[in-house]
């Protein structure tokens, strides 16, 4: 029936919200549906037709009927079309806000459709993104809409971090000696079992490296 | 519905109701001199030890942590003081004890945190007075929560912490309720004689 | 929120001018997380912090090296304070684009609300706008019939249920529930959980605040 | 109403029984059959979004009626008596994934004066048992695991985020006081 095909975007764009990452983009799904909408509305022009502009509903009820149902039916379609599109945009401008390389989750998706495209020997699955090409364009445009944006308030570094600021700095006692580190405020020289007060982004590296520990 | 993580939208979170609990005043007494600082909230004196001085949370806890100061607790957070409210909310099921001030499970918790020495010695019936006072006021709060409606609810004398635990349940109920009772007749009329303007 | 106690605190104190257009900031942050609809941009009070912000930025590059223990001291503590402001216009900056994205058309085409959005903020919608239109088209709506009878402007949920608090003396202090015979007195201190639209006018007056 | 709101999306796709009161041309494929015509007296099962225009007239009570529409079974008096009778063991998510929105929208096209107080008092005291079991911190696994898989989907956003508070709650004073030795 028709709006089936619409329902099936739908129900992928509610799966699509519960992801992490972006899912293949349905083009298969996406097409059928266009093409549904495309065949009503000839319908609709064709049922039209014999009345040369003037149908009186009132006297064709159940043509009017019959119309009204196509109408309704595209413009489900159109709503179900629209919904998936917009979910998976607005996935698409997270990872640009989240400062996640985009071309980089484009290309990790590839290998791993590709991989399973050899896998199960399917000719489709090769290649395939799972951004269609019209939302990696939308992508691109997106990150310069939000860099210009973003340069409004370049103090404020807008994509930064939305976790209120907890120890910004923190105390961290010089486990082995690792000789002169730069930090935002001029050098210091790591003894062994010295202690410092620094910023906690400055010396993360060096307490996971074994270098520094965190005391509380 | 989905919120993605890239926006900043909903309510607050408790990690955002403790920031906002750090911006409070507190009194210190500090244990070195400092210069006066010039901030964006303010000025902040020059601290002349053991001279007494009010201060926002945040560098409170910092000069804390860094031994430069000692926190004076505020007058309620005292074990006297959490067991006498606990008993009037202990005895008053319909009512919460208006004694507590707005932030007092954050403050509680954060002070607990830094300087348990700062809070008159005995922290540990301090802790667990401050816990039984909240498993009273939550069991009420569970309570109030049943009596939610369509319409609205005083919660007077709630504090911000408890209001963000219930917060998320409360709306979605009386939303949803509201929706429930809502007449979409209209709605759909007007969608009906929208739609029948396509045959003009 | 008790801004107001802790000013009473603070002027007890005689801390000058900047403690206010934190209080303020920190309410308008509040606000615009708990709000259903978009609120003015607060324009004047962004500026002047703006401008408190580059000047501690600027101090804090300049005396950075600085060896004087005391000094670097005490631009650890100007450090921390940035990262909490920063924090705060960072975090209001970006509960206002949510918004703008959710019910763009609906800030476009009400001009009492559009007149809410600071000029960036404007023109991101625009663009935005203009970028979604392009990528629907681009997609599947190219040679579309066009279609009648529905409205695709999503619209804030006004009647959304918020949490309020009573924060002055209110003088016509009746809140009616917008389609209801429900009503309720508002007075000060009291805490609601209600419908946005039962006291809207009187957070855009600043009378009930949202918490 | 929301435009692209996905939940909203699939409300409308849930089913009302309509009997259609007119013969229709070349509606057959509502039925399963391409190119008939839709004879008057059938019954078939209908998604709101189709329903609702096609049946609106009905509740205007002017003009013909073009289709009638039933209780769906999610609502029939049957159900309806169990919600009364004891609202936390129906399995609402069996019956409609969107179970108060569908209710909601049959609201606005039958008249069930009864059935908004039924909703609202089975909703209610459902919230109530959802509240208790998202303050566990065992959460589903320890009790009412039936419950839970029996909410509908606006309960299921109700758990998910009362549960996620608490644990938020939970952390912050668990991880403050951990932090503390």
């Amino acid at each position: 029936m028709y709006g089936d095909l619409g329902l099936k975007l739908v129900q992928h764009a509610k799966r699509t919200q519960s992801l992490s990452q972006l899912p293949p983009y349905q083009s298969d799904i996406v097409r059928s549906v266009t093409r549904e909408v495309r065949d009503l509305d000839r319908d609709v022009t064709e049922m039209l037709e014999p009345f040369n502009g003037h149908f009186d509903p009132a006297e064709e009820p159940a043509t009017a009927c019959s119309l009204l149902v196509r109408h309704l039916c595209m413009r489900r379609d159109k709503r179900c079309l629209l919904a998936y599109h917009r979910v998976r945009v607005e996935m698409i401008e997270g990872m640009c806000w989240s400062g996640s390389d985009l071309l980089d989750q484009v290309q990790a998706s590839q290998n791993k459709v590709a991989e399973e495209g050899a896998r199960i020997g399917s000719a489709e699955g090769s290649g395939a993104s799972s951004l269609s090409p019209e939302e990696e364009e939308y992508a691109r445009q997106y990150e310069d809409l939000l860099a210009a944006y973003k340069g409004q308030w370049t103090d404020i570094d807008l994509t930064g971090s939305l976790e209120p600021p907890r120890d910004l700095f923190i105390d961290v006692r010089v486990l082995k000696d690792a000789g002169e580190i730069q930090t935002e405020y001029g050098a210091i020289t790591l003894t062994k079992n010295s202690q410092f007060f620094v910023r906690q982004g400055d010396v993360e590296r060096l307490i996971a490296q074994g270098f520094l520990q965190k005391l509380n | 519905m989905n919120n993605n993580n890239h926006s900043a939208n909903g309510p607050l979170t408790p990690a955002e109701v403790a920031f906002l609990c750090e911006a409070q005043s507190i009194t210190i007494i500090p244990r070195q001199r400092l210069d006066g600082l010039d901030l964006i909230g303010g000025y902040i004196p020059p601290f002349h030890p053991p001279q007494r001085t009010a201060i926002p949370l945040w560098l409170a806890l910092l000069l804390k942590r860094q031994r430069r100061c000692n926190i004076v607790p505020p007058p309620w957070l005292s074990a006297p003081n959490i067991e006498r409210i606990l008993k009037i909310e202990t005895e008053n099921q319909n009512f919460f004890c208006p004694d507590l001030p707005y932030r007092w499970l954050e403050t509680a918790e954060l002070l607990l945190e830094a300087c348990p020495d700062d809070l008159g010695g005995d922290d540990g019936e301090l802790r667990v007075l401050l816990r039984g006072l909240r498993e009273v006021r939550q069991g009420k709060v569970r309570e109030g929560l049943g009596k939610l409606e369509a319409t609205y609810l005083q919660m007077n004398n709630l504090g911000l912490l408890e209001i963000t635990e219930v917060r998320g349940f409360a709306k979605g109920v009386v939303d949803g309720l509201r929706k429930i009772g809502a007449s979409i007749e209209v709605e759909l009329v007007l969608g009906w004689m929208m739609m029948m303007m396509i045959f003009r | 929120m008790d801004i107001d106690d802790l000013l009473q605190e603070l002027d007890d104190n005689q801390v000058p001018s900047g403690t206010r257009d934190i209080a303020d900031l920190t309410q308008s942050w509040i606000a615009e997380r708990s709000a259903p609809e978009i609120l003015p941009f607060q324009t004047a009070l962004l500026e002047r912090l703006m401008e408190r912000i580059r000047q501690q930025i600027e101090l804090v590059e300049t005396q950075t090296g600085n060896l004087d223990p005391k000094t670097n001291f005490c631009l650890i503590l100007i450090q921390t304070e940035l990262e909490r402001v920063k924090f705060l216009v960072r975090s209001y900056l970006r509960a206002r684009i949510h918004k703008i994205d959710k019910h763009s058309i609906y800030i476009l085409t009400t001009p009492s609300i559009r007149g809410r959005l600071s000029p960036p903020e404007l023109s991101y919608l625009k663009s935005h706008l203009g970028l979604l239109n392009s990528h629907f088209l681009a997609s599947f709506l190219r040679g579309f019939p066009e279609h009648w009878g529905i409205s695709m402007v999503e619209e804030p949920d006004l009647d959304g249920a918020v949490f309020c608090k009573v924060v002055k003396d209110i003088e016509d202090n009746i809140a009616r529930i917008p389609g209801t015979d429900a009503e309720f007195k508002l007075t000060k201190g009291d805490v609601y959980v209600v419908r946005y639209s039962a006291v809207r006018e009187f957070i855009l007056r600043g009378e009930v605040e949202l918490i | 109403m929301s435009y692209y709101d996905i939940d909203a999306i699939l409300t409308d796709a849930q089913k009302v029984p309509c009997t259609f009161e007119i013969t229709i041309p070349g509606l057959g494929y509502l039925e399963g059959n391409s190119n008939t015509d839709i004879k008057q007296g059938t019954r078939v099962e209908l998604p709101l979004w189709l329903a609702e225009m096609l049946g609106v007239s009905q509740r205007l009570g002017t003009e013909q009626n073009v289709v009638t529409l039933d209780l769906p079974p999610a609502l029939a008096p049957r159900v309806q008596n169990a919600l009364k009778a004891n609202p936390c063991t129906v399995d609402l998510r069996s019956l409609a994934s969107h179970y108060y929105s569908l209710g909601e929208r049959i609201l606005g096209l039958l008249e069930e004066d009864e059935l908004v107080d039924i909703l609202s008092e089975t909703f209610k005291k459902r919230a109530a048992e959802i509240a208790d079991h998202a303050h566990n911190p065992q959460g589903v696994i320890s009790s009412g695991g039936e419950f839970l898989k029996g909410l509908d989907e606006n309960e299921r956003q109700l758990f998910k985020i009362s549960h996620e508070s608490a644990k938020a709650i939970r952390a912050f004073l668990s991880d403050r006081s951990n932090t503390k030795k």
